[in-house]
């Protein structure tokens, strides 16, 4: 997305990506603001506002206690009297702790008030497993959110989608949830170059497609859009091509790239982390199933975690999480059904 | 920071805020404490004619800790009123008139449209009785979740602060909602960053039929305040002007510079938690303890005191007997006619107007644009 | 259900089911305790427990500060240590100020430790929309414990199953949430004869066909079994007959029986009042619409809540929520397809 | 009540209940000591080695608190240790005997195959590290959410008393965790029923890169006991006697039926957050300040009390000199062999144990049966 005419920039990672987005949109908008747990002083527990404190100082990034409620309360408070507020949460399973600020207090303020206040709210922070972080370092609970109305949810998987995620989350006069992937935040291979300022904006409610195929539509978001191109490989050895779509919006959802692609392959395989019950990847497939039924040649299919919490030792965690053998061999069957 | 009985408290104030009011202040408080009960009472008819859905949390009896705190703010100080706090939507900012149109309060006709569920509230009835607000007229709005609204309300002035401009938040809470994690959260964020944040706590001796001995065990709640260093005032919840000062003196506290208080005002429950509880209510809640809660009526108190400076006769006193009466006793005659006129014109304006259209509920999930 | 040689019982309405499974059951097991906000003195918000701590005392009836966090975790503690534990939420809604304890301390107990502590808690509350409650007092909130593995879930629709599934839950070893109708409470005309004792048992993960039909099924739970029979009557006015399977119970599913029903039918609509996106009825939907794709002739469907809050007055409550009418006209559309 | 300073405090204890240890108290208590500090470091030394994974989270500089206040509790008393209290799960009641298989503790075993990730461990190696715990032992399983535990450890000990049993919990929490809500819940509800609930603030004034005064505006801690009507105590963490004994008179506060209390024991930690965090942690921690927090090194103090009380001559105090040094500078001489000896036998253990096999993390989500 880089115009032409830009000096070419060093590749970044995923993490530098997210940092440059939130540098870029505190300084073009005065009115953002800073709350997190470690995010001033310490720079957040993965460096994410590393220097944020030194270059925008204590009234626009506030180190908070322990108190995810007051956190996303306090938040809501300043976008109700016209600030923007940045909520790190430093890992997104402790969102659990300032659950009901978020979905009864920020997500709905928008809709009590008929329209008069809207929350410029952007939670973020690290998520998902893969990384041996067990039950309560691992989460993907975005379900949770998707459950409650009035809350947009992205997802990024590549340092570019990061960045311009994140932007047009800071732009977004809606409390927008971004799920950061940390086991993408230093990951060398999918670093690259991104553009500076808007022409780094990738709106939300976009689906990209990631690779083209015709013989199956992997759908899915973060971690998992890695497995899925390495399952696409395989699959192409077993003489499939897949196409695999990366949604990166959850709400709201980009239905009419999901369903261009089947109009294609008529096969789904619909890949993520969260538990399976009522997981977001059950709500891909209700819909295509639902609205796109009659192009489907195959059952429609999942591939998710368990319906279990997330273990911590390596085997255990990789028995419950979806994986690359997981995707081929569910993939393969709905390519032979 | 004190921490006795009210009794004793109310004469520790060095310099009482209330001794700078003169009689037209007097007056105009009284007339506050008149409006007060009978929107509530007003309400309460209404709702036993059937006229209204959802439920009536009364404030009877506890209209002194409303009109006593709301007495000394600054138009653009924001409140977060909760459910037994109704007569605080309207009369925020009364100081600058009760009719003055850039009143930074809402109207009384935009809450009569709210509890009777009219487009003409500003939430247009997507929500009930007690979960308004308006950002206009600086009033936070509460989700059912009590002490919830706190942290909502440390950080409006948290922004005004960051913009150069001193305000104040005034919270209102039930006793029985500051068990909840989030008023402990929120109060100690605040404590921290020195937010100018009062925290009103109605103490009315029951949260629904829950006694306050099983809510927490102290006697004194303000004595929670020291531990988050801040200043915890006492303050007897039924003489308005004792509720005057002591959130003045919070107020000016905040307003300084110092940071946030808690003000607890000592208050009694009337009738059952909502209207749907009286019944119960008589049940669960001792005789005695209700007869003698109840006899301290915040009219009967400010006349009184005013009869005894000289602000008024005893004759006059006499005149609109409201105090001491049940909802079920009184009458319009026993209010200052321009108390029920005031009430009448919301309740006019809300009657004529038409519930909102059904694909209303479809609307305003996710706000548009940049 | 009651036996032939009992005397025939007076009918009661669901709230008295559900009083009269509490009783039985704090009469049977001396380990039971009661924690909630004003379940004592009062009774409970809508009289529930009313009598309880007459009977049973202040060591077994906890009147709680209003404090969701304490008394889940409490609850917890109490588990952990040989009691069992009924949680009573004031209103499901108020749930989310518990969140954390629930999903994270409670529901993942007897996963993290292998096994060797199990939380014998039920959770129960009135729940439900209908009633004009608004957005804190209507709330149907079960897909955020179906996404958080651990956790049972029920939803009786009448007296019997009411007493039945609480009476279950009360001696099942897992964390069992009963959304409780509060709706139907007091509704007369679903009041019927009920058992006492062990005769009164329902066991959880036992759908039950309500209606029989062979040209579609509707699948729901709680309220909207009752607006899904009013919709059979009305397809069968158009010359369909639908066939009504109430759920009862979420987590663990009944499979089996809504797939019998399929294999009859060919049609799938399911019904739920809980927001669209993320909803167990996108749950039910994507589980048969993978595992029962032969089965379907037409797309599987869904009525549910628009994604909104639920608003107070009643046009608008009307307008997100699913009614006869909706259902009628999804299901005529699955028939006619 | 104490809310003095932790120098003053120490004096103010009417009869000591460390004045009734002998010397072979005294000398198990040392012992204790480097033990606790062995394990640390034995735990970076293997983590450095690329032996472990996960996060390991300090507790070098703290260990008299938790070797403090383990020492007096009775075999069936609870406690619930987190993140920086791991030696707190295997010498939990080592008064019945470091090797005693009837121990109301976890063993070095089980402590060690569980930070290896072995199935040895009770949990089987499902969650990590401190997310340890055992019903038999008595130790309540903590998950990550911090003061998240507290509740629990009300709810054992409201069971033991519900059964006639009069076990007391002791839960630990770092400073920073009492600003969650959920802190202010279970200390509300555990006063309100005089739960025999002993709260340990181990405030080593920093919660992960944030210092105290971001997270509450009280310089001690200690003075929030009295809003709940609770006793609020403070000890030099760094004394294993001192932090004995204000424990001894909170737990014996609460095993008298007279309700929970807050013992706020001051003390530093040594490195960074977690050991990812070290080399930061040196950027945002002003260096004079860690010099100052790491001065007072409790096996140092203990070996002073005991040279100054002649129940150990200078000669033995200086024989194993663990104290004062980094990790990366002690070595195992510079400890006891039965202590060197005890983690052995733990760490052969671990390592001798399998991973848990694949198919487990399919496991146990639900319990079978009634
Ligand atoms: C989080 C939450 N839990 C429970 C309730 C139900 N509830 C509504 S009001 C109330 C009692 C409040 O008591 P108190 O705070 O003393 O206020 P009062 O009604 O006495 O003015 C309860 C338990 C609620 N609204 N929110
Ligand atoms: C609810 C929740 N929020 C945030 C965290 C992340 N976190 C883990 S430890 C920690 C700091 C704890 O500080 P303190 O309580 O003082 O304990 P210490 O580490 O200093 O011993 C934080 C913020 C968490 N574990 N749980
Ligand atoms: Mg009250
Ligand atoms: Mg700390």
């Amino acid at each position: 997305m880089a115009k032409t005419e830009a000096p070419a920039r060093t590749k970044i990672n995923y993490l530098t990506a997210l940092k440059e987005a939130i540098f870029e949109e505190f300084e073009r908008d005065a009115d953002l603001v800073g709350m997190g747990e470690d995010i001033g002083l310490l720079g957040g527990a993965f460096g994410v506002t590393d220097g944020l404190l030194d270059k925008f100082g204590r009234d626009r990034v506030f180190d908070m206690p322990i108190s995810e409620a007051a956190i996303v309360g306090t938040a809501c408070g300043l976008c109700l009297n016209g600030k923007k507020v940045m909520v790190e949460m430093q890992f997104i399973d402790f969102i659990s702790c300032g659950f009901d600020q978020i979905v009864n207090m920020t997500a709905t303020y928008h809709y009590r008030t008929a329209g008069e206040v809207s929350m410029p709210m952007v939670i973020r922070g690290p998520a998902g497993g893969y990384g041996g972080g067990a039950l309560y370092h691992s989460q993907m609970n975005e379900a949770w959110f998707a459950n409650s109305p009035g809350l947009k949810i992205v997802c990024p998987s590549t340092p570019a989608d990061a960045k311009g995620l994140l932007k047009s989350a800071f732009r977004d006069p809606n409390p927008v949830m971004v799920y950061e992937m940390k086991e993408l935040y230093r990951r060398r291979d999918i670093e690259e170059e991104v553009a500076v300022g808007d022409d780094a904006i990738v709106p939300i409610g976009k689906a990209r497609v990631r690779r083209e195929g015709d013989d199956v539509t992997i759908v899915t978001y973060g971690n998992n859009v890695y497995h899925a191109l390495a399952a696409a490989d395989n699959l192409a050895s077993e003489g499939f091509s897949a196409e695999v779509v990366d949604i990166r919006s959850l709400v709201p959802l980009d239905e009419a790239t999901i369903k261009e692609s089947l109009a294609k392959t008529n096969r789904l395989v619909v890949v993520n982390e969260a538990p399976r019950t009522c997981g977001f990847a059950g709500e891909i497939l209700a819909r295509l199933a639902e609205e796109a039924f009659e192009l489907l040649d195959a059952p429609p299919m999942r591939v998710t975690r368990l319906d279990t919490p997330v273990p911590w030792v390596k085997p255990l965690e990789t028995f419950v999480l979806p994986s690359v053998d997981k995707i081929t061999e569910t993939a393969l069957r709905a390519c032979r059904y | 920071m004190r921490t006795g009985k009210p009794e004793d408290a109310s004469d520790n104030v060095p310099q009482r805020p209330s001794a700078k009011l003169g009689v037209q202040d007097y007056k105009e408080l009284l007339n506050q404490l008149y409006l007060a009960r009978y929107f509530d009472v007003r309400l309460i008819k209404e709702k036993k004619r059937g006229r209204l859905k959802g439920t009536l949390y009364s404030s009877h009896n506890q209209e002194a800790v409303i009109v006593g705190s709301l007495f000394g703010l600054q138009p653009t100080d924001w409140i977060s009123p909760i459910h037994r706090d109704m007569p605080a939507f309207f009369m925020k900012d009364f100081r600058s008139g009760w009719r003055n149109p850039e009143r930074l309060g809402m109207s009384i006709q935009e809450v009569c449209a709210q509890v009777w569920g009219r487009t003409g509230s500003p939430g247009r009835a997507r929500d009930n009785w007690s979960h308004i607000g308006s950002r206009r007229a600086h009033i936070v709005h509460s989700t059912s979740m009590l002490a919830g609204t706190i942290p909502a309300a440390a950080g409006v002035v948290l922004a005004d602060r960051l913009r150069g401009e001193n305000t104040v938040a005034l919270t209102y809470n039930g006793e029985g909602s500051t068990a909840q994690g989030v008023f402990h959260e929120a109060i100690n964020f605040a404590a921290v960053h020195k937010l100018p944040l009062v925290t009103i706590i109605e103490n009315n001796h029951w949260a629904y039929g829950t006694p306050t001995e099983l809510e927490y065990s102290q006697r004194d709640f303000a004595r929670r305040a020291d531990g988050y260093g801040i200043p915890g005032l006492i303050a007897d919840g039924q003489d308005v002007l004792d509720v005057y000062d002591k959130v003045m003196e919070a107020v000016e506290h905040a307003r300084s510079g110092q940071g946030p208080s808690i003000v607890e005002c000592k208050t009694f429950r009337a009738y059952g938690h909502g209207d749907h509880d009286d019944d119960r209510a008589a049940k669960y809640r001792p005789k005695d303890e209700v007869e003698d809660g109840r006899k301290r009526d915040p009219i009967a108190v400010m006349k009184e005191q005013m009869v005894k400076l000289g602000y008024m006769t005893k004759a006059e006193a006499a005149m609109f007997a409201a105090e001491n009466k049940g909802a079920g006793e009184v009458t319009d005659a026993d209010f200052p006619p321009e108390v029920v006129a005031y009430m009448n014109e919301g309740v006019e304006f809300a009657v004529a107007q038409p519930e909102p259209p059904a694909e209303e509920g479809g609307m305003w999930v996710f706000a548009e644009g940049e």
